[in-house]
C-alpha cells in the first residue's frame, strides 16, 4: 500500500470465506448470548460453532482445490497461498475436534462472574447455566488463528495475534473446577501474551522505521536496497522474534506455557497446545522467510541457539514433571524446538520447499496427536475433577485397559517411535535440517528426544507396571464428543504413522509454490 | 630313518565298516540315556554287548589290517562332510589307531563286565554303563579319527565322560569338585591344542594327518616348535603331566572302574596317542621334542614320589600312573623307536594298571569301600584271587623280569639313555621309587598285621569282578615279552610311525637294565622293613618335611590356589565390582544428573508473573544482542 | 529532527517495561504494558513523519484500538481473579509453578 | 507367493485372534498353533531356497518382494531373504512355538514365586506381534523399513518385560527401552545422513551398496549405526541393560531378547556396516576386534561371580557375543560363516539354558543360585538337559555351538593371531562359569528347599527336547546351515572388496602374528 493515491480496494471474497464465516459465526455467536434465552443458547452455539468451523473448512478446500492463488489477496494484506491453505485445514480440523470436546459441562464454570464457592456460584450451578460465550469466543480465536499465518502484512499480522489471543485469555479463566489455579492461568497469560505483543510491536515499529513500510514483501525488498540502518533492522527483527517465539513457546520465552497449560480448562487446552502452535509456526516461517528471507545468515545462528535450548530445556524440564498436563506442556516446548529446526533448514528452492512440508506435515501430525492426548485427559476423573497428578494414574492400564493403551500410543507418538505419526514428523523435519546442513542441530534433536522418551515411558510404566491406587481415579463415561476425538486423534495417528504418503503428498503441493510475495 | 607310509583310501570290507566301532556304544549310551528308567533291568547288560561288538569290529578290522602288505595298511576314508572346506569326519585305520582301539575295547569291554558286579548295588548303574559306552565311542572318535579336528571332538567327548563319570556320585561334593576341576584343567590343555590346530590350519591350509604330516618339513621351525609345544600342552592336560598333573589323583573320587578304565588304562594316555600321532612335526622340531622328554621325566618323578607317600590306595596307584605316563611321554618324545616302547609300555601298562586298579576296587569291596592302606593288611588269605592278579599286576609294573613291565618300560630307559643320559638315569631312579611305592602297597595291603576297622568282614569278589582280573594279569604277565622281543611290535608300527635304521635289539643283560633291577630290589626291601616286617600305625604319623610334600602331592594344589584361583576370585570380584559401580554406574549415574539437572531447572519457574516477565526481556535482550553480533560481523 | 522522539519512544518502552516487571499491582502492570503499546505509537508516528508516508499513523490508530480491546479482557481478567482473592497483586497468583 | 509378507502376517492376523478369544486356554491354544503355522511355512520357503542363487548380484535376495511404501522419502517396502536372513528367520520361527510353549503359566500368575495375575491374552499376542516383527526386521531390504522394524520392536518386548517380569520389571524395562532407543536414535540420524549424502532417492540396500566413497562420511555413517547395533548386541562396554532385562523378562522373553532381538544388532554389524560402509569398517575392525576380544573375557569373567542364574546366562551371552562380533569383523569367510552360525547356535544353547533355568525359578520361586543345590537326585531329567544346555553353552564338541566358534576362532587366526589366541581362553572361563553353576545348583546334598521338586513334566520336555534335538543334530551336521550361509557370506565380503578372505596356507614361510 502506498498512501499517495487511494484506490478502491478489491477484496476476494472466495478466497478469505473461511475467515469471513468464522468471522461471522462469532458475531452471530455473541447475537446469541444477546438475544437468546438461556436454555435455548447451547443448543443454538454448539451447531453453529460446528457448523461455521465445518463450512469454513469445505470453503477451504474449495479454495485449494481450484488452483493456488499467485499473489496476496485483499490488497497484499492477506497471502492465501498453500501454505495458508494447508494450516487452515489443519486448524479447521484441530479446532472442530476442540469444540467437540467443549460439548461438556463439567469443565467450564457456570458463571465467570460468580465467586467459586460464593452463594450465586451455587444459584448458577443449581440453575445450570453453562457460559456458553465459550463458542463465540473460541470462533473468534479460530478466526485470529486464520489470519495470523495468513497475514501477509505487519499490521494485519499484530491485529491477527490478537484477535487470537484476547479470547484464549478469557477462555483460560473458565475453568469450572480449580478455578483459582484456571484465573491464575488467564491473569498470567493475559499479562505475559501482552508484554510479548509489545515486543512484537515494536520490532514492527522499528522495521516500519528501516524499512518505510510493513508489507511484507516490502520488507524483504528494502534488505536489499537501504543501508545504514542496520541497528534498526536487527533490533527490529529481534523484538518482533520475540513476539513470535513467545506464541510458539520458544525457550527462553516458554515460562508461560506450562502454567497456562495446567491451568487452563483442557478442552482449551488442547485448543492452544494444538492450534495456536500451527498459527504461530505458520506466522513465524512467513516473517522469517518472506520478509528476512534474505537475512537468514543473519538469523539462523539465533535460531540454532533457540533451537537447541527449547529442545533440551523442554526434554529436560519434563523429566521431573508430575502433573500430565504440566507434563505434556513441556513435551510441546521440546516439539516445538524440534520444529524450529525445519525453520532453520533453508537452502534452494526445493531444499525450502521440502522443510517447508516437513514443517507442515509435523504440524499436522503433532496437533492430532496432542489434541487426543487431553481428549484423554479429560476422561480421567476423581472427586477434585480430572486427576492431574501422575500419581493418580498408577495402574490405569489395569482400570481401563483400552484407554490407557491409546494414550500410551499418543505418548509413544510423541517419542517417535516408528509406525506412529509422530515418527515420520521427526523424520521428516530432520531430515530437512541434515538436508539444510544442520546434522549438529539434529544430533542435538536426537538426544533430546531420548531424553523426552524417558518421561513419556514413565507415564507409561505408571499406568501398565504399577499396581493401581486404591482410591485410584474413576474414568468417565466419555460424552459422545470426546470419545469421537480420542478416536479420530487415534486414527489420524495410526494413518499418518503407517500411509503418511497421502499428507504428505498434499504437504508437498502446499509448499511446492513456498509463500507467495 | 624311513618316514611313514602314506595314507590310502580306503572303501569295502571290515575296515569300511569300522566306524560302526564308534557308532555301536554311542547308540548304547543314547539307548540307555532316553530309555531311562524303563530299561534299568537289562541296561548293564546292554553296555556290554555294545562294548563287546565293538570289541569284535576292532578284531576284524585288525585281522584284515595283517591281511594287508605293510605298506599298504594305513587305510583312511570319509563318513562325511562336517565342516565343509575344513574338515571332515573320517576314519583312519593304521597299526597306531588299531592298537589304540583293540586295547580300548578290550581292556573296556573286561571293565564293563567288572562293573556289573562293582556297580551291582547302585541304583544308577544304567547311568552307570550308558557313561562308559560314551566313553568308549569317544576315546575310539578320538584316536580312530583322520584329522584333528575329529580327534578334538573325541578328546572334548572323553573328557565329558570323565567329567561324568568322576561325579557319577556328584551327591558327594568332593566329586563333584573333583569332576569340575578335572574338566577344567583339561580345558586347559584343551585351549593349547585348539590353538595348535589353527596354526596347523593356517600353515598347512588343512588339519588332515593325510595332508599336513607329508608337508611337516616345509614349515618353519619356529612354527613347527610352537605346534609341537601346544600340542604338547594339550598331552599335558588330558595325561595328567607337569604342570596340569593335579586333576588326576582328585579324579579318582569316581568308581573304581572309572578309575581303571578312563584314569588308568585308556583316556589318560590319549596324550601320549597325541604325541606320537603328531610324530612328524615333532621329529622336525628338536626342541619341542626336549621339552616332551623333560616333562615326561619330571612327572615320572614327581608321580613316583607322590605314590610314596599316599595311604589311600585309589591316590597311590593314580600317583603311580602319573609316573608311568611320564615314562610313556619320555618315550614319545624319542622318535620312532621311543614311540614303538611307550606305545607297547602304554598297552602293558593299560593292562596291568587296570588290573591293579580292579584289584584295588576288588578290595574296596570286600572291605566295605574303605580306601585306606592304613586299615587293610593281611588281606592276603581272605582274597586269594584278587591278592594274586593285584600281586602279578604289582611285578609287571616295577619291571619284574619277563613280566610286560619288564620289557617295555626297560626299553623306553634303555632308549632314553642313548638319547640323553642325564634324563635316562633320571628314569632308572624312578624305576626305583616304584620299587618302592610299589612294594609298599603291596606289603600294606595284603601282608603284615590286619588292622582292619571292627566292622570289616572282607571277602572274595564274584567271579563277574574276578574273571576280568584273571584276564588282565595274564596280558600282565606275557603281553609285554610278546610286544618287544624281535621288535614285533616295531614292525607292526612301522607304517604308522616309521622305522628307524637299524631296529633295537632287546639286550637281557644291560648296565641300565641290571641297575634298573638293583635300585628296584633296593627299593622293595627298604618297602619291606618298613610296611612288610615293621608296625604299620593306623594313624599317618607326621613325618618328615619330604613326606609332608609328597602327601600333598609336591603342593600342586597349593601352587594352583595361589597362583590361579585365589588370584582368579580377586579378579573377578574386582570385575562384578567395576561392572555394576563402574559401567553401570556410569550410566545410571548419567540417568541421575539429568534428572537433578531438570529438578533444580525446574525451581527456575518461581510462579510469579513477573519474573517470567524478566525471563522474557533478559531474552529479548540477548537475542537482540545476538543478532547484533552475529549482523555486524 | 526525529531522533529525539525515537529516544523518548524508547525509554516509554523501557519504562514500561520496568514497570511489568517492578509493579505488584495487576492495574499497574498493565498499565506499563498499555505504556509500551504507546511507546510503539510514538515510533510509528515518528518513523511515518520521517519516510513521509501514512502508514505510521494509520497503524497507530489500528494499535489504539486493539490496546482498547485489550483493556476490555484485561479488566475484566483482573475483576475476576480480584473477586475471588480480594487482592489484585500478581504476586499472590503463584500456585502455578515449578 | 508372498511367502515373507505371508509369514509377517500369520502371526500378526493371529495377534489378533488371540486377543479376541474368549478364554485364555484357548488363546494359548491358538498362538501356539500359529506359531506352528508359521514354522511350517518357514520350512516350505526354506526348502524352496536356492543357494547357490545367492553368488549374484541380481538374485541375491530371493523371493523378494518391493512395492513403494513411502515415495516422498524413497521408503519401500522391500523385502527377501539370503542365506543369513533365512537362517535367522528360521531360528525365530522355531524358537517362537518352544517359548510359547514354554511360557504357558508364565502369565497365570501360578507358581512357587506367585507373581500377580495378568493379561495372558496380550502376553501371547504380544509374542506373535514380536515373531512378526522379528521376521521383518531379517527380511528387510530397505534400510528404512529395517530401522522401522528395529525401533518398533523394541514396544513389544518393553511391555513382556514390564508388565509380565520380575520384581525389577519397571526399571529394567525402561533401561532396555531407552538404552535402544538411543542407539536407535543414532541411528536414525545416520540413517537420515546416509539418505540425503547418497542423493539415490530410495532406501533399497542393494542400491546403496558402495554409494558412499567418502572415507570421512562413512567412518560417521558407520559409527551411526555401529553404536545402534554395539548396544543391541550388545557389545562392551555397552552391555549392562541386557543382565537386568534378561533377568527380570519372564523366562520366554529373556529367550526371545537373547536370543533374536539381540541378533540383530550382530546381524546388522555383517550386513549394513561391513557392506554400506566397506572402508569405515577396515578402518574400525582393530577397535571392534579389541572391544569384542575384551567383552569375551570380561563377560566370562563377570559371569563367573554371579548370584543368580538368569544374570549369569546374560553374561555368558555377552561373552558369546563378543565372539560373534570378533568373526564378523574378522572378515573371512571362516569367521563370516561361523559368526552367522554362532548367531543361531546361540539363539538355541542360551534358548535351552534360559527355558531350563525358567522351569527351575519357577518351581522353587527364586533365581539365586545359592538357593538351589543337588537338584540332580530330585529332577535328574530337569538337571541333565540343563547340563546339556549348559554344556553347549561352554561349546563342546558334539554340540552346535562348538562348530560355530571352532570356525569363528579359526576364522579369525588366519588373520589376527594373538586376538584369536586371546579370545580362546574364552573356552576356559565357559567351563568354569559353566560348570561351578551347575555344580552348585544340581550337584551336591539335595538342599531342603529342593526337595520334592518335580521333574520335567510332558510340556516341558516338548520344549526342551526339540531344542536340545536340534542342538545335537546341528552339533553333527552343520553342512546343511553352512552350505547356506557360506555363498550369502561370501558375497558379503565381496562387496567389502577383502583380498584374501579364504585362509592362504602359509607352509615354509612364516605366519606374521597378528595385525
Amino acid at each position: 500500500m502506498n498512501g499517495t493515491t487511494i484506490t478502491a480496494p478489491t477484496i476476494e471474497y472466495a478466497l478469505l470465506s473461511p475467515m469471513l464465516i468464522v468471522f461471522g459465526a462469532a458475531i452471530i455467536g455473541v447475537l446469541v448470548e444477546a438475544f437468546a434465552p438461556r436454555y435455548l443458547r447451547k443448543s443454538i452455539q454448539m451447531p453453529l460453532t460446528l457448523l461455521a468451523l465445518l463450512g469454513a473448512f469445505v470453503t477451504t478446500v474449495l479454495a485449494a482445490s481450484n488452483g493456488l492463488p499467485t499473489t496476496a489477496a485483499a490488497m497484499g494484506a492477506v497471502a492465501v497461498d498453500g501454505p495458508s491453505l494447508f494450516i487452515w485445514g489443519i486448524i479447521l480440523i484441530l479446532a472442530f475436534i476442540s469444540a467437540l470436546l467443549i460439548n461438556d459441562d463439567e469443565q467450564f464454570v457456570a458463571q465467570a462472574a460468580a465467586v467459586p464457592g460464593s452463594v450465586d456460584e451455587e444459584e448458577a450451578v443449581r440453575s445450570g447455566f453453562a457460559q456458553t460465550e465459550v463458542y463465540p469466543l473460541l470462533l473468534f480465536a479460530v478466526g485470529g488463528m486464520l489470519l495470523f499465518p495468513a497475514s501477509n502484512d505487519l499490521l494485519v499480522m499484530f491485529v491477527a495475534l490478537e484477535v487470537m489471543s484476547l479470547p484464549l485469555y478469557l477462555l483460560c479463566g473458565l475453568a469450572r473446577r480449580r478455578r483459582l489455579l484456571s484465573q491464575e492461568a488467564s491473569v498470567k497469560y493475559f499479562l505475559l501474551g501482552a508484554f510479548s505483543s509489545a515486543f512484537f510491536l515494536y520490532g514492527m515499529a522499528l522495521l516500519y522505521g528501516y524499512a518505510g513500510s510493513v508489507d511484507l514483501k516490502a520488507i524483504s525488498a528494502a534488505l536489499g536496497s537501504v543501508s545504514g540502518q542496520d541497528t534498526l533492522l536487527f533490533v527490529g527483527v529481534a523484538m518482533l522474534a520475540v513476539g513470535l517465539l513467545f506464541k510458539i513457546g520458544a525457550a527462553p520465552f516458554q515460562a508461560w506455557k506450562p502454567d497456562v497449560y495446567q491451568g487452563a480448562p483442557t478442552a482449551v487446552t488442547a485448543l492452544m497446545a494444538s492450534t495456536v502452535l500451527v498459527a504461530a509456526f505458520g506466522a513465524l516461517l512467513r516473517v522469517f522467510w518472506v520478509a528476512l528471507g534474505n537475512l537468514d545468515w543473519d538469523w539462523r545462528p539465533l535460531m540454532w541457539g533457540v533451537a537447541i535450548l527449547t529442545m533440551i530445556v523442554g526434554a529436560v524440564l519434563a523429566i521431573t514433571q508430575t502433573d500430565i498436563k504440566r507434563m505434556l506442556a513441556y513435551s510441546s516446548i521440546a516439539h516445538a524446538g524440534f520444529l524450529l529446526t525445519g525453520v532453520i533448514a533453508t537452502g534452494t528452492a526445493e531444499q525450502n520447499s521440502s522443510a517447508l512440508s516437513a514443517i507442515l506435515f509435523y504440524l499436522a501430525a503433532y496437533g492430532f496427536t496432542t489434541v487426543g492426548a487431553f481428549a484423554v485427559v479429560t476422561m480421567v476423573r476423581d472427586a477434585g475433577g480430572e486427576a492431574g497428578h501422575l500419581s493418580r494414574w498408577a495402574g490405569l492400564g489395569k482400570r481401563a485397559p483400552v484407554l490407557a493403551g491409546i494414550f500410551a500410543f499418543f505418548l509413544l507418538a510423541f517419542a517417535g517411535i516408528p509406525l506412529t505419526s509422530g515418527f515420520f514428523g521427526k523424520y521428516a523435519v530432520f531430515t530437512a535440517a541434515v538436508g539444510g546442513g544442520a546434522l549438529p542441530l539434529v544430533v542435538v534433536g536426537v538426544v533430546s528426544s531420548a531424553i523426552a522418551a524417558f518421561f513419556y515411558v514413565r507415564v507409561i510404566v505408571l499406568m501398565f507396571f504399577n499396581e493401581p491406587a486404591a482410591d485410584g481415579p474413576t474414568i468417565a463415561a466419555p460424552s459422545v464428543g470426546t470419545s469421537a476425538v480420542v478416536a479420530l486423534a487415534a486414527a489420524a495417528t495410526v494413518v499418518l504413522g503407517v500411509f503418511p504418503q497421502p499428507v504428505l503428498t498434499l504437504a508437498d503441493q502446499a509448499a511446492s509454490a513456498l509463500f507467495i510475495r | 630313518m624311513e618316514s611313514p607310509a602314506e595314507i590310502i583310501p580306503h572303501s569295502g570290507g571290515v575296515i569300511g565298516v569300522s566306524w560302526l566301532m564308534i557308532a555301536l556304544p554311542l547308540i548304547g549310551a543314547a539307548v540307555l540315556l532316553l530309555g531311562g528308567r524303563r530299561t534299568d533291568r537289562w541296561g548293564h547288560l546292554l553296555g556290554v554287548a555294545m562294548s563287546l561288538a565293538s570289541f569284535v569290529v576292532a578284531v576284524a578290522s585288525f585281522m584284515e589290517l595283517l591281511g594287508l602288505d605293510p605298506e599298504q595298511r594305513r587305510r583312511a576314508y570319509e563318513l562325511y562332510q562336517f565342516i565343509p572346506g575344513v574338515a571332515d569326519m573320517g576314519i583312519l585305520i593304521d597299526p597306531l589307531s588299531i592298537s589304540f582301539a583293540l586295547l580300548i575295547t578290550g581292556v573296556g569291554s573286561l571293565i564293563h563286565i567288572y562293573s556289573i558286579g562293582y556297580m551291582s548295588h547302585d541304583p544308577d548303574r544304567r547311568r552307570f554303563f550308558a557313561y562308559l559306552n560314551l566313553f568308549v565311542a569317544a576315546m575310539l572318535l578320538l584316536v580312530l579319527s583322520d584329522n584333528y579336528v575329529g580327534l578334538f571332538i573325541g578328546w572334548e567327548g572323553v573328557g565329558l565322560a570323565s567329567y561324568l563319570l568322576i561325579g557319577f556320585w556328584q551327591f558327594k561334593p568332593s566329586a563333584a569338585v573333583a569332576a569340575k576341576k578335572a574338566f577344567i584343567v583339561n580345558r586347559v590343555g584343551d585351549f593349547g591344542l585348539l590353538i595348535a590346530i589353527f596354526t596347523v590350519w593356517t600353515t598347512f591350509g588343512s588339519v588332515a594327518f593325510g595332508e599336513v604330516f607329508g608337508k611337516a618339513g616345509e614349515a618353519s621351525q619356529n612354527t613347527l616348535t610352537a605346534i609341537g609345544l601346544l600340542l604338547l600342552l594339550g598331552a599335558c592336560g588330558k595325561s595328567a603331566q607337569l604342570p596340569l598333573q593335579s586333576w588326576l589323583l582328585d579324579a579318582m573320587e569316581g568308581p573304581t572302574p572309572v578309575s581303571a578304565l578312563i584314569h588308568a588304562a585308556t583316556m589318560v594316555t590319549a596324550g601320549v596317542y597325541l604325541v606320537v600321532r603328531s610324530g612328524a612335526f615333532f621329529e622336525a622340531a628338536p626342541t619341542a621334542q626336549l621339552v616332551v622328554t623333560i616333562v615326561g621325566v619330571a612327572t615320572l618323578l614327581a608321580g613316583a614320589i607322590i605314590g610314596c607317600a599316599k595311604d589311600d590306595i585309589k591316590k597311590g596307584l593314580a600317583g603311580s600312573t602319573m609316573s608311568q605316563i611320564g615314562y610313556m611321554m619320555l618315550g614319545a618324545g624319542l622318535g620312532p623307536v621311543g614311540y614303538t616302547f611307550a606305545i607297547a609300555h602304554l598297552i602293558t601298562h593299560g593292562f596291568f594298571k587296570a588290573n591293579m586298579f580292579l584289584g584295588a576296587g576288588s578290595v574296596m569291596h570286600g572291605m566295605n569301600d574303605e580306601v585306606d592302606m592304613r586299615k587293610y593288611g593281611g588281606l592276603f588269605p581272605v582274597m586269594r584271587i584278587t591278592a594274586i592278579t593285584f600281586i602279578i599286576g604289582y611285578l609287571a609294573i616295577i619291571g619284574f623280569p619277563l613280566l610286560s613291565g619288564y620289557f617295555t618300560k626297560d626299553g623306553i630307559i634303555e632308549t632314553a639313555i642313548e638319547h640323553n643320559a642325564i634324563l635316562g638315569w633320571l628314569a632308572v631312579v624312578g624305576a626305583g621309587i616304584t620299587g618302592f611305592y610299589m612294594s609298599r602297597m603291596v606289603f600294606m595291603t595284603f601282608f603284615g598285621k590286619r588292622r582292619w576297622a571292627d566292622d570289616a568282614h572282607p571277602h572274595e569278589s564274584p567271579a563277574v569282578m574276578t574273571v576280568p582280573l584273571i584276564i588282565l594279569s595274564i596280558g600282565s604277565i606275557f603281553l609285554g615279552g610278546f610286544l618287544v622281543l624281535d621288535n614285533r611290535f616295531m614292525q607292526f608300527l612301522a607304517p604308522a610311525v616309521g622305522r628307524p635304521e637299524e631296529l633295537p635289539v632287546f639286550h637281557f643283560v644291560s648296565p641300565a637294565g641290571l641297575a634298573t633291577l638293583a635300585l628296584v630290589a633296593v627299593g622293595a626291601v627298604f618297602a619291606w622293613f618298613r610296611y612288610g616286617a615293621a608296625e604299620v600305625p593306623r594313624v599317618a604319623p607326621r613325618g618328615s618335611f619330604l613326606t609332608t610334600f609328597a602327601r600333598r602331592d609336591l603342593y600342586g594344589d597349593a601352587l594352583n590356589e595361589a597362583l590361579f584361583m585365589r588370584p582368579g576370585q580377586w579378579l573377578t570380584r574386582i570385575a562384578v565390582f567395576f561392572d555394576n559401580r563402574g559401567i553401570d554406574g556410569l550410566v545410571n549415574g548419567l540417568a541421575a544428573a539429568i534428572g537433578g539437572t531438570s529438578g533444580r531447572l525446574r525451581r527456575v519457574q518461581t510462579g510469579y508473573v513477573r519474573s517470567y516477565a524478566l525471563s522474557i526481556l533478559f531474552g529479548a535482550a540477548v537475542v537482540v544482542g545476538a543478532l547484533l553480533y552475529v549482523g555486524n560481523m | 529532527m526525529t531522533t529525539h522522539y525515537l529516544v523518548l519512544s524508547a525509554l516509554l518502552f523501557a519504562i514500561g517495561a520496568i514497570g511489568v516487571l517492578t509493579r505488584r499491582n495487576a492495574i499497574v502492570v498493565f498499565m506499563c504494558v498499555e505504556l509500551m503499546l504507546n511507546a510503539c505509537n510514538l515510533a510509528f508516528v515518528t518513523f511515518a513523519r520521517q519516510h513521509g508516508n501514512l502508514d505510521g499513523q494509520l497503524i497507530a490508530f489500528f494499535v489504539m484500538v486493539v490496546a482498547a480491546a485489550e483493556v476490555v479482557i484485561g479488566l475484566a481478567i483482573i475483576v475476576m481473579i480480584f473477586r475471588t482473592r480480594r487482592s489484585a497483586s500478581v504476586d499472590d497468583a503463584s500456585l502455578l509453578k515449578y | 507367493m508372498p511367502w515373507l509378507s505371508t509369514l509377517m502376517a500369520v502371526p500378526v492376523v493371529g495377534a489378533v485372534g488371540v486377543s479376541l478369544v474368549k478364554s485364555d486356554k484357548l488363546a494359548k491354544q491358538l498362538a501356539l498353533a500359529v506359531s506352528l503355522v508359521v514354522l511350517a511355512l518357514t520350512g516350505v520357503m526354506a526348502a524352496r531356497f536356492d543357494p547357490a542363487l545367492g553368488a549374484s548380484k541380481e538374485t541375491r535376495f530371493q523371493f523378494a518382494e518391493v512395492y513403494d511404501w513411502i515415495p516422498r522419502f524413497g521408503v519401500h517396502y522391500g523385502v527377501g531373504v539370503d542365506g543369513i536372513a533365512l537362517v535367522l528367520i528360521a531360528l525365530s520361527a522355531i524358537l517362537v512355538p518352544i517359548v510359547i510353549l514354554a511360557s504357558w503359566h508364565d502369565a497365570d500368575g501360578t507358581g512357587a514365586a506367585a507373581p500377580p495375575k495378568r493379561s495372558v491374552k496380550t502376553y501371547f499376542a504380544l509374542l506373535l506381534v514380536l515373531e512378526a516383527m522379528m521376521i521383518g526386521v531379517f527380511a528387510a531390504t530397505d534400510v528404512f523399513l529395517f530401522y522401522v522394524f528395529f525401533e518398533a520392536m523394541l514396544i513389544p518386548m518393553y511391555f513382556m518385560i514390564g508388565s509380565y517380569g520380575g520384581a525389577q520389571r519397571s526399571y529394567a524395562a525402561v533401561k532396555f527401552l531407552l538404552y535402544s532407543l538411543f542407539g536407535g536414535l543414532l541411528m536414525l540420524v545416520a540413517v537420515i545422513a546416509l539418505y540425503v549424502i547418497a542423493e539415490k532417492n530410495t532406501f533399497m540396500f542393494p542400491e546403496l551398496i558402495g554409494v558412499i566413497q567418502d572415507p570421512t562420511t562413512q567412518k560417521w555413517l558407520f559409527l551411526g549405526f555401529f553404536i545402534a547395533f554395539a548396544v543391541k548386541a550388545p557389545l562392551w562396554p555397552f552391555h549392562t541393560w541386557l543382565p537386568d532385562a534378561a533377568a527380570q523378562a519372564p523366562a520366554g522373553a529373556a529367550v526371545l531378547l537373547v536370543g533374536v532381538l539381540d541378533k540383530v544388532g550382530t546381524y546388522g554389524m555383517l550386513r549394513f556396516c561391513l557392506e554400506l560402509f566397506p572402508d569405515a569398517a577396515k578402518f574400525f575392525t582393530p577397535l571392534v576386534i579389541v572391544l569384542s576380544v575384551i567383552g569375551i573375557v570380561y563377560g566370562a569373567i563377570v559371569a563367573i561371580g554371579q548370584t543368580d542364574m538368569k544374570r549369569l546366562i546374560a553374561y555368558t551371552s555377552i561373552s558369546h557375543f563378543g565372539f560373534i562380533a570378533l568373526g564378523v569383523f574378522a572378515m573371512t569367510t571362516d569367521a563370516g560363516a561361523g559368526a552367522t552360525l554362532y548367531m543361531v547356535n546361540h539363539g538355541f544353547s542360551t534358548g535351552a539354558l534360559f527355558l531350563i533355568a525358567g522351569f527351575l525359578i519357577y518351581r522353587r520361586g527364586s533365581s539365586q543360585i545359592a538357593d538351589y543345590g543337588g537338584v540332580q537326585k530330585v529332577a535328574p531329567l530337569l538337571a541333565g538337559t540343563f547340563l546339556i544346555a549348559g554344556l553347549s553353552g561352554l561349546s563342546l564338541p558334539g554340540l552346535s555351538t562348538f562348530v560355530s566358534e571352532f570356525m569363528v576362532l579359526l576364522g579369525t587366526y588366519e588373520r589376527y593371531v594373538v586376538p584369536a589366541v586371546i579370545a580362546t581362553t574364552g573356552v576356559i572361563l565357559a567351563a568354569v562359569y559353566i560348570l561351578w553353576m551347575y555344580q552348585r545348583t544340581m550337584n551336591g546334598p539335595t538342599a531342603e528347599a529342593v526337595k520334592g521338586l518335580p521333574d520335567l513334566n510332558i510340556r516341558e520336555r516338548w520344549v526342551v527336547g526339540p531344542l536340545i534335538a536340534v542342538i545335537i543334530a546341528l552339533g553333527f551336521f552343520p553342512k546343511p546351515a553352512l552350505d547356506i550361509i557360506n555363498p550369502a557370506v561370501d558375497h558379503t565380503l565381496s562387496n567389502v572388496h577383502i583380498d584374501n578372505v579364504h585362509v592362504n596356507p602359509a607352509v615354509a614361510e612364516k605366519k606374521g602374528a597378528g595385525q
